[in-house]
């Protein structure tokens, strides 16, 4: 299997990142759950990171971003977390009002 | 000696530090505040045992030395050894820093010219700007740690006094003298903090005013030391008659303030500093220390001279080339001694004298002297330990301070001002404390009295004399003031009349009250011993009797105002001491009534009566004494003669009074005047009650005018009020009939113009302009309100598809215009 | 002999790198050696401590525990109990998620296990010298909980959601003040390697780093109290409290499944007590440091060396199943908490706490009281090595080599005076790393 | 079979890569809303083996205890206290499934082309060997980039740049009173309003 040799690049990681990007972004689009849309929120944040981190990475690149690209992932990570606690707030309070956590039904100011 | 300023900054801002506390914490310092006073107490005394530390490393450093045998040997033969505090003095002056001063050029220096052991410096730089450089800085001689000590010595007993005395205002006070608009008394809560939280500030101008190492510091200072006695009289702020004293203090001191700016204006325009030393650098340059006056006056005053100078140079001539020639023309044409005609004065003469007067001018308001004397009887209003405080030791000492602080800068016409000034208001406050009959006003106006010795001693170029009757009568008029007080307290009565007989319910405050009297009538046996007064007004006689000798007639004038003044001096003290304590009781109700004081207020009379007795004592075998002290701060050159310019007068050496041939005469003559001013109060008040009243009949007119106080409040009232309400009625009736009519008829113009404007410009155009944008807005909303539908799933749809649609554009820009692959 | 286990055994990666053919073999074999050695000790180590929580229970019940199994002392109890766990039947209640039901166990147990990946054992011998693996070491234990939720939730009973609930409470609550007890060692030793904060307390036993200053002496015990909260242990077991709450979370597991839990449990038990050998007692490093003394410890001889780091093995487990110990002492002495109690512990005293000494000992770090019996024998007489020299992380050689400025910060120790005030910030960040301990055996076995 | 000279990178990574990429599809496919919880651990975790294999250890560590063992605790939890039977599936709509697969598929297809279009990504680094040690250890110069000092750039040609060592300390300051906020402000929100409920029945019994 030739993909076993071959050495690693940037290029994979950014397919990976891609990947997970997509789906997220699909999650998000389609679960009616709102933590469902949640979770996809942090499939296409962990999509982006896996990019800061490919290419931050000594061993992909000759002239890789160094610790910027890690500094960066660090702080995605960290609003994240603070994004998925506020999110969940958000949801408790949702739940609280509407009985429901269906993100269809939260239109109750549409145009 | 490195560490003075920093004790006696900390010595400073203890009071200071007090003074915040109680402000902050105030009532809830223990029960109505009681604490305060603990507070503020532990203050002043941590700034008295500053201060005695700080004389103590003064000594250490600068032991003020026994003189040798010289010339005035003779006189110390004549004067014998009981009068040996006087004639050691004189020559102590000589060697007095042989130590290593920190001014440093005292081997070089001559006989009369070398500079006061001194510690000066600049804590912190507040600001410059141009050549102006605004600093709190200090300046440190025996004179300072002297004044230093005196005040936290006083003020620490006047601050125990007075929590007996005030301890009234620790609960709620109904206050029988000041009434309401429906005629009730007022009713008030006590403000026992606020009295000390006032004290402490006090304190802390003074020191602060005492420890200024430049002049523009004093005057802050100064102003604070006003203010403070502006709130202290004016404590029972209900009265009328004490917010109008305490007014009439503040209004009055402006007016000396105003001289003192123009003194400062005067300075700083022509010198461009404040700093003490270089002020008297520049006044009496070293080595000589001859007063002459400074480049900066010279320049100042001839810049017409200077002008044509630059216009005979022409216009290329560049700046070194035009001080170059300056300098040459100043010292060929000799503008500075002798006028460019032939004739005295030379130039910027004026302007030194201008400046000296003008810094006089704060002295005279603050230290109440002749014309401005008019404030300070009336202060008495403020509670008595104020009294105390503010009119022995603090603020009128201030004045004096000043002017001997500023001695060196005073030319030989300044000093006859002073001189003439002093005299004046000696005699006059003199006469009018005769017939006074409240207590306190009795001894105000024996401040005024003696205050104005102080200055005439100055004046006279008796400089040790003034200053040393500065600390013995801070000492032996702050007793006077807490006894009269005492007594006050005991008979709740200011006024004579409804006193005596009060020896037998009080002998404490009896007897230390005696004491007090017999210091200020400067009793002793003659060349032995005496009080403390005795020595200090001996010297200034001394002085006055040297001067009469050197200048008949001006001198004759000052030596027998000053000691007929010493005559008044005795007969209105034992007057108001007799009156007090002899005789029967003439208000049985306010006798029964009576009572020793408590302890708190006993024990400072005890102590300041050991103070007024001992302070100018030679302390036995040591050439230590208050005058060998004060003679280290003698400033340098401050024993040349000096001749006067517009006035033929010569100021002859302070040391030259300690002649035997003018000793005998003044010792005899003060003591002459004194027993005879005792005699005569006794024989009127004490042997033959019946012949005040006869006399009294006899010389009414005389009577009257010095009963009215020479009229001169009501002088100032026709000069300066009367005038001003005139003048002002005038300027009323100006501004409401034509200014008002202007102003009215103006705005009434603006309003048409403004609802014409409004209609046009409001209305129309701009509501015109917002309705129409915001009916697009509205429109536009209308029109994409359909996008949102709220359904988040459709919005995270349109991001996704806008960033292909993103990509797919920029893709074909690429491809199009930047001709990427 | 040496040579050869030195490079055919210990080595495999050398080993198999002489037969290119099967380069991919030697991984695979190593890595399986090293598995299989790790989870022995670990399922040993549990059958071990079950044992050892019986004995211990009963002394202080004043019984003896299990005496017969196995002969003297029924040290065969557990495996008989194990064996009888095997023979269970292996029930799945009806409405629970089958999936998750059966995943839940094993999450957690591998949480556990993997913490073991991290945690050397003596100088060198660790699976994975990674440079974050106190971080590391935190992260996957904190997985554990994930394994708990599972099981709570898939059971379909709300015993177990509770239990779970409760039990999720209670570990994410006391990871913060766990991590921030465990963030000081790492601020002394300016890295989070835990090799290297093992080899940097070497000497006496005063260079432990629980006797380095008051603050990590407190924090030792802030860091206990964590430890047990976060592992579920008694005072602190309120999520299978059996009285409560029938029995938490694995109400409705048996047979093998319900002992993974508590081999996970066991396992965490053993790795936190290890964590806090190497961070506050120095780890493999006996009180007396006779090994170095010796010269064995940092030996270029293979034998002397291996010698010397089995020993700080046993060293090192001896004071991690001392930690055990201590922790069933304290189940056995002490009553349950209430559930508020648990959180107020931690809220209101643990964390205070642990920040506090957090920031003491930055103070002790930057202002540090050079007279302080720790620097003297850091220092003085009581250095045991001949060739201990600073030791630093690369970066900041780096640092002094390209950058000289810098570098009169980094070496401030020895005294020379930073040359700037950016230089002084820079002594602040960096002195935390360097200044400190600082002195870790040259070369290692890295 | 698995080719002898196997590059261990590689193997990992593909390793990793295929269990993040599965797992995240599971996410995108499964119904049970903690059942996606529980593929999203494994996805995440198996994200944060890649990272330690790019070199970033602290980071991949950091996704394990943040991402793994804060946010999903916190997930499950919102899961938990919401959980109700009919709330655990929601069922999506078909059409609106064929949306989102287009779109995501158009959006796949230009990422992964993107990917691959630039050289410099497409080609691994020919001088591994040169990969210090120092830059492997990253964990202390995090934080020290996070405190504002930068040792990686020590070397930087540029003295002002090198002064400069721009770190990340007011990011730092700013993430962290961010994340004060945040608590603070998901603690409001969530917070039960007992008393309102409370003042609104009154009110209805009224």
């Amino acid at each position: 299997m030739v993909p076993l040799v071959a050495q690693i690049t940037v290029s994979h990681y950014l397919v990976v990142g891609a990947v997970l990007f997509v789906t997220g972004a699909v999650c998000m689009a389609t679960k009616r759950n709102i933590l469902g849309v949640l979770m996809g929120v942090e499939l296409v944040l962990n999509g982006a990171n896996v990019n800061f981190i490919a290419f931050g990475s000594p061993f992909l690149r000759e002239h890789h971003l160094g610790l910027d690209g890690q500094l960066i992932a660090v702080f995605v990570i960290v609003l994240a977390a603070a994004e998925a606690a506020v999110a969940l707030a958000i949801a408790l309070n949702f739940y609280n009002n509407h009985t429901t956590i269906d993100v269809d039904r939260a239109e109750d100011l549409k145009g | 000696m490195e560490s003075l300023p920093v004790l006696l900054g900390l010595a400073v801002l203890a009071p200071l530090a007090s003074f915040f506390v109680i402000l902050l914490l105030g009532p809830s310092l223990g029960h109505g505040g009681k604490s305060a006073a603990y507070v503020a107490i532990g203050a002043i005394v941590l700034a008295g045992l500053l201060s005695f530390i700080s004389l103590g490393i003064w000594l250490a450093n600068h032991w003020p030395e026994a003189p040798h045998d010289d010339h005035h040997a003779a006189a110390s033969e004549h004067a014998g050894d009981a009068h040996e505090g006087e004639s050691q003095n004189a020559k102590s002056a000589h060697d007095s820093h042989a130590s290593e001063g920190v001014a440093g050029d005292s081997h070089a220096a001559s006989h009369h010219g070398s500079t006061p052991p001194k510690v000066s410096g600049e804590y912190y730089v507040l600001a410059k700007i141009g050549d102006l450089q605004l600093s709190i800085s200090y300046y440190i001689d025996s004179l300072t740690i002297a004044m230093f000590c005196m005040v936290t010595l006083i003020a620490s007993c006047i601050h125990v006094y007075a929590t007996g005395y005030m301890h009234d205002e620790l609960h709620d006070i109904t206050d029988h003298e000041a009434h309401t608009a429906d005629g009730e008394h007022v009713h008030r809560p006590g403000r026992f903090h606020r009295f000390f939280q006032y004290l402490s500030l006090f304190c802390f101008s003074m020191l602060g005013l005492v420890l200024a190492g430049n002049v523009l510091m004093v005057f802050v200072f100064w102003e604070l030391v006003g203010i403070c006695s502006y709130f202290l009289i004016g404590f029972y702020i209900e009265r009328k008659s004490a917010t109008n004293a305490a007014n009439k203090a503040f209004i009055v001191n402006r007016v000396g303030d105003f001289g003192m700016i123009i003194g400062l204006m005067a300075i700083w325009s022509s010198l461009g500093t404040f700093a003490f030393d270089e002020l008297f650098e520049a006044v009496r340059p070293g080595p000589s220390h001859v007063l002459q006056t400074p480049d900066g006056m010279v320049y100042a005053s001839a810049q017409d001279r200077v002008r044509d100078i630059a216009r005979e140079l022409g216009p290329d001539a560049t700046p070194d080339q035009l001080e170059t020639a300056i300098q040459e023309r100043a010292t060929t044409e000799n503008w500075r001694n002798v006028g460019p005609d032939g004739k005295a004065p030379g130039y910027g003469y004026w302007l030194l004298i201008v400046a000296g007067v003008g810094i006089f001018c704060g002295c005279v308001g603050k230290s109440a002297q002749f014309p401005l004397h008019v404030w300070l009887p009336d202060a008495m209003e403020g509670p008595t330990p104020v009294s105390a405080l503010v009119h022995s030791a603090t603020m009128v000492a201030a004045g004096v301070y000043l002017a001997a602080r500023f001695y060196p800068f005073f030319a030989p016409e300044v000093l006859f001002v002073i001189a003439i000034v002093g005299a004046i208001t000696l005699f006059m406050a003199a006469t009018i404390a005769i017939t006074a009959t409240d207590i306190k006003r009795v001894l105000a106006y024996s401040t005024i009295s003696q205050l104005g010795y102080m200055m005439l001693a100055i004046g006279m170029g008796g400089w040790l004399a003034g200053v040393m009757h500065l600390v013995t009568h801070a000492f032996f008029k702050s007793l006077l003031f807490l006894c009269s007080g005492s007594v006050i307290h005991a008979v709740h009565t200011n006024e004579m009349p409804e006193m005596g007989g009060l020896i037998k319910k009080m002998p404490w405050t009896a007897y230390t009250m005696l004491i007090g009297c017999l210091a200020i009538a400067g009793a002793g046996i003659p060349f032995v011993i005496g009080l403390s007064g005795y020595y200090s007004k001996d010297a200034i006689l001394e002085q006055g009797h040297l001067f009469m000798t050197t200048n008949p007639g001006w001198g004759a004038v000052f030596f027998w105002a000053a000691a007929g003044g010493a005559a008044i001096t005795a007969f209105y003290m034992f007057r108001m001491w007799y009156m007090t304590f002899l005789g029967k009781p003439r208000n049985h109700h306010r006798y029964d009534h009576a009572h020793e004081s408590p302890w708190s207020m006993v024990a400072p009379l005890v102590i300041l009566a050991v103070f007024a007795v001992g302070v100018a004592w030679p302390i036995p075998f040591s050439s230590l004494r208050l005058s060998t002290l004060l003679e280290q701060a003698r400033p340098a050159g401050g024993l040349n003669d000096m001749q006067g310019v517009l006035v033929n007068m010569v100021w002859p050496n302070e040391h030259d009074s300690h002649a035997a041939s003018h000793v005998i005469p003044a010792t005899l003559i003060a003591f002459g005047t004194a027993l005879s001013g005792i005699l005569l109060a006794t024989m009127f008040y004490v042997w033959q009650p019946h012949l005040a009243g006869e006399v009294r009949q006899q010389f009414s007119p005389i009577h009257r005018f010095l009963v009215n106080k020479w009229w001169f409040d009501e002088l100032y009232d026709w000069i300066f009020v009367k005038p001003t309400h005139v003048v002002s009625g005038v300027a009323a009736r100006f501004d409401r009939n034509w200014i008002d009519w202007i102003v009215d008829g103006s705005a009434k113009v603006t309003r048409r113009f403004a609802y014409g404007w409004e209609w046009l410009a409001d209305r129309v155009v701009v509501d015109g302009f917002v309705n129409v944008f915001a009916g697009w807005m509205y429109s536009l909303g209308l029109a994409t309100r359909r996008v949102q539908r709220g359904n988040l799933r459709e919005y995270v749809l349109f991001i996704l598809v806008g960033a292909l649609v993103l990509f797919v554009v920029i893709s074909i820009f690429r491809v199009t215009y930047a001709g990427g692959s | 002999m040496g040579q050869f286990f030195n490079n055919y055994l210990i080595d495999p990666l050398a080993f198999w790198a002489d037969l290119p053919e099967n380069y991919w073999l030697g991984y695979v074999v190593a890595a399986l050696i090293q598995c299989v050695i790790l989870l022995n000790v670990v399922a040993v180590g549990a059958l071990f401590f079950i044992w050892l929580e019986r004995k211990v229970s009963g002394r202080i019940q004043d019984r003896l525990g299990p005496t017969r199994v196995g002969g003297r002392f029924g040290w065969l109890q557990t495996l008989a109990d194990g064996l009888k766990l095997l023979t269970k039947e292996d029930l799945t209640p009806e409405n629970a998620d089958p999936l998750l039901f059966r995943a839940a166990p094993y999450v957690s147990f591998a949480a556990s296990f993997a913490a073991y990946l991290a945690l050397p054992f003596s100088n060198g011998w660790v699976a994975w010298d990674v440079n974050v693996a106190v971080f590391f070491i935190l992260a996957v234990m904190g997985i554990e909980v994930f394994g708990v939720i599972l099981a709570g939730y898939s059971s379909g009973s709300k015993w177990s959601l509770f239990g779970a609930m409760r039990e999720a409470a209670q570990v994410v609550s006391y990871e913060v003040p766990l991590g921030l007890c465990v963030v000081i060692p790492v601020l002394i030793c300016g890295t989070m390697n835990l090799i290297t904060i093992g080899n940097m307390q070497a000497g006496l036993f005063t260079n432990w780093l629980l006797f380095h200053d008051p603050f990590t002496f407190c924090v030792f015990f802030v860091y206990f109290t964590c430890a047990t909260a976060s592992v579920n242990r008694a005072p602190f077991d309120l999520a299978e409290a059996e009285s409560e709450l029938v029995a938490g979370f694995h109400t409705e597991y048996s047979g093998l499944r319900w002992s993974f839990f508590f081999m996970a449990e066991y396992g965490s038990m053993f790795a936190v007590s290890g964590l806090a050998a190497i961070l506050f007692f120095g780890g493999w490093n006996g009180p007396i440091p006779i090994f170095h003394w010796l010269g064995w410890a940092n030996s270029e001889n293979w034998y002397l060396l291996q010698i010397a780091n089995l020993f700080g093995a046993l060293n090192f487990v001896f004071k991690a199943v001392l930690g055990v110990t201590l922790m069933m002492w304290a189940r056995w002495t002490l009553p349950r908490l209430r559930i508020d109690q648990v959180m107020t512990t931690c809220l209101k005293y643990c964390v205070p706490l642990a920040a506090i000494c957090f920031i003491g000992v930055v103070l002790w770090q930057l202002y540090y009281p050079w007279w302080f019996i720790n620097d003297i024998h850091l220092n003085g007489w009581a250095k045991p090595f001949a060739h201990r020299s600073e030791v630093r992380e690369p970066w900041v050689l780096q640092i002094e080599r390209e950058s000289p400025p810098v570098r009169t910060g980094v070496t401030n120790r020895s005294g020379e005076a930073a040359s700037s005030p950016r230089d002084q910030v820079r002594l602040g960040a960096l002195g935390v790393s360097s200044r400190l301990l600082v002195e870790r055996a040259e070369g290692g076995v890295r | 079979m698995i080719p002898s000279i196997t590059d261990w990178h590689s193997f990992f990574f593909y390793l990793f890569a295929t269990v993040t990429c599965v797992f995240a599809l599971a996410v995108l496919f499964a119904t049970n809303i903690v059942r996606m919880a529980f593929y999203l651990i494994i996805s995440l975790g198996a994200s944060a083996g890649l990272f330690i294999l790019a070199g970033a250890e602290f980071l991949g560590v950091m996704q394990l205890m943040i991402y793994v063992g804060g946010t999903l605790v916190l997930l499950v939890f919102g899961v938990m206290l919401t959980a109700q039977e009919r709330f655990i599936s929601m069922k999506t709509r078909g059409g609106e499934w064929v949306m989102a697969a287009i779109v995501g598929g158009a959006l796949l297809v230009l990422l992964v082309q993107t990917a691959f279009s630039i050289d410099d990504w497409t080609a691994p680094r020919a001088d591994l060997s040169a990969v210090s040690a120092i830059e492997t250890q990253t964990a202390t110069r995090l934080g020290l980039g996070l405190l504002g000092i930068r040792p990686d750039q020590a070397e930087e040609a540029d003295p002002v740049l090198r002064q400069g060592m721009s770190g990340y300390l007011l990011l730092f300051e700013i993430v962290s009173v961010h994340l004060l906020v945040v608590l603070i402000g998901a603690a409001y929100l969530a917070r039960s309003k007992r008393v309102t409920s409370l003042a609104r029945a009154a009110e209805m019994r009224r």
